[in-house]
């Protein structure tokens, strides 16, 4: 691959960087860490920690539930992130992927605090969280891409 | 995590919590609840003033709580978090709705 | 992929960890802050504070030799990390893959600070500071495998 | 980067460094150990007694001031990393024996 574009004409995108490894609770915290260190260092994302917080608690119940419900503990596999910044619209994408079970998150329901239902947060602030947020299935993968547009001052 | 707990003579509890309140620290957060509520300890003030991130994980854990106070007549106040985004998240969810808020422990006691 | 056996005999591995992205600085601060993450979490590691620089910098002296040498600012690419850690003799593997120039690092001479030779210490201080180094370039990827042997307390 | 430079009588210069020396700091001092020898000053005293971490990049900055300095009839004194990990990175390289090394500024600057 080749980066010579980019670097010629300044454009403020990100060549992607990708990290994977077992969905557990160890990878989790390494894949927070990591988030925080790649945004920290991405032109666009520097100094907006609102975005950055948002980006990576969504990122961080994307994982969750994949550690949680697309794997169990006895069919466990490995969770698979993509994180890139691409142009217009200028947006930043986190691919994740799993190989567990599919599910079809139109069908859950939106959680009620004031019935204090305790569970079922998760996947409604990703939702809220993220500007677009598709779920596909295919071959035996599940991927959510995970995006939001950004504004350069 | 280190807990300071403080019990004001009307009986409010007031639990300060000054971690992440997520999957990882959940679980001794509850831990530290059920303890509480085993002890007769129904009415809280949970501090998250200095709390720097909440997951779903958290959430789960300040709902489970007021339900368990609830049922024993009791109830649960928050401290808004001084985080920016931690309280976006509470706001998000509507918790702000469910918990009563104050922005110090005073005057969250004060909501009893 | 799954984890069963590794949860079962609770031996002291760790499933592979991936991360690549673009040969440039700013990803070998991310790498830095990652391996920092990834080995804070590995079991065999914790608390060894002086194995963790000492690995932390081995890898930082690989990737910054791939960006200074094995690519060049008109011909990039990625940066291909794997860590794992495997039994028998407990070992922290760490596979660093590129798609630049190879090279022969038989050929390269040891360092001499006596006569005041500023630059070249950086092989010098991979091979010093890892237990084996292993070059190999096939098929157009050039991959370091450095290891280093694990005793547990 | 903060540099706290100071200057003794007899004209050692005492640079104080107190972040990593690698690839990213590298440039900055050396751009900063350039300046100075514009300026005339010959004989350095490194106090690397809180840097972290060094990386080969930043051996090549100190070996290239050593360089100088001594083309000026000058030398370069170190004071010994706390940090035992950067500590013998030095050793690994023999660095120990091409710098005269002190655990203080002050003895450092007596080895002049
Ligand atoms: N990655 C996933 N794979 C399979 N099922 C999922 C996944 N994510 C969420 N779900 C399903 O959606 C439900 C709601 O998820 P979420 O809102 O995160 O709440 P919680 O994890 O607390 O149950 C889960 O209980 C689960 O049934
Ligand atoms: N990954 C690499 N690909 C190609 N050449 C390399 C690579 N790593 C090292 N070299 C060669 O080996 C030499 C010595 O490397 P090193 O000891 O790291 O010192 P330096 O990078 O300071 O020159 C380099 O100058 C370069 O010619």
């Amino acid at each position: 691959m080749n980066n010579k574009e980019q670097t010629a004409t300044h454009h403020p995108t990100m060549h992607p960087i990708h990290l994977s490894g077992p969905a557990n609770g160890d990878f989790l915290c390494i894949v927070g860490d990591c988030i925080e260190s790649i945004f920290k260092r991405t032109e666009v994302l520097k100094d907006s920690e609102n975005l950055i917080y948002n980006i990576q608690l969504a990122v961080h119940e994307t994982c969750t539930n994949i550690v949680d419900h697309a794997y169990s503990a006895k069919d466990t596999g490995d969770i698979n992130l993509i994180f890139s910044v691409i142009p217009s619209p200028l947006q930043l994408v986190v691919d994740v992927e799993d190989k567990g079970n599919a599910f079809d998150p139109t069908l859950v329901e939106e959680p009620n605090p004031e019935q204090l239902q305790v569970r079922g947060y998760g996947l409604y602030l990703i939702q809220k969280l993220m500007d677009k947020t598709d779920y596909s299935s295919a071959g035996g993968v599940n991927k959510w891409r995970l995006t939001k547009f950004l504004t350069v001052l | 995590m280190y807990f300071q707990v403080q019990d004001i003579v009307s009986k409010v509890s007031v639990v300060k919590l000054n971690e992440k309140i997520d999957a990882v620290s959940a679980p001794q957060i509850k831990e530290k609840f059920n303890e509480m509520i085993s002890d007769g300890v129904y009415q809280f003030v949970l501090d998250l003033s200095q709390v720097p991130f909440m997951d779903s994980a958290g959430l789960a854990a300040l709902v489970s709580l007021l339900k368990q106070a609830r049922q024993e007549n009791g109830d649960v106040k928050l401290v808004a978090p001084q985080n920016e985004s931690a309280m976006r998240i509470l706001k998000l969810t509507k918790f702000d709705r469910v918990f009563d808020m104050a922005n110090t422990a005073e005057s969250a006691v004060a909501l009893f």
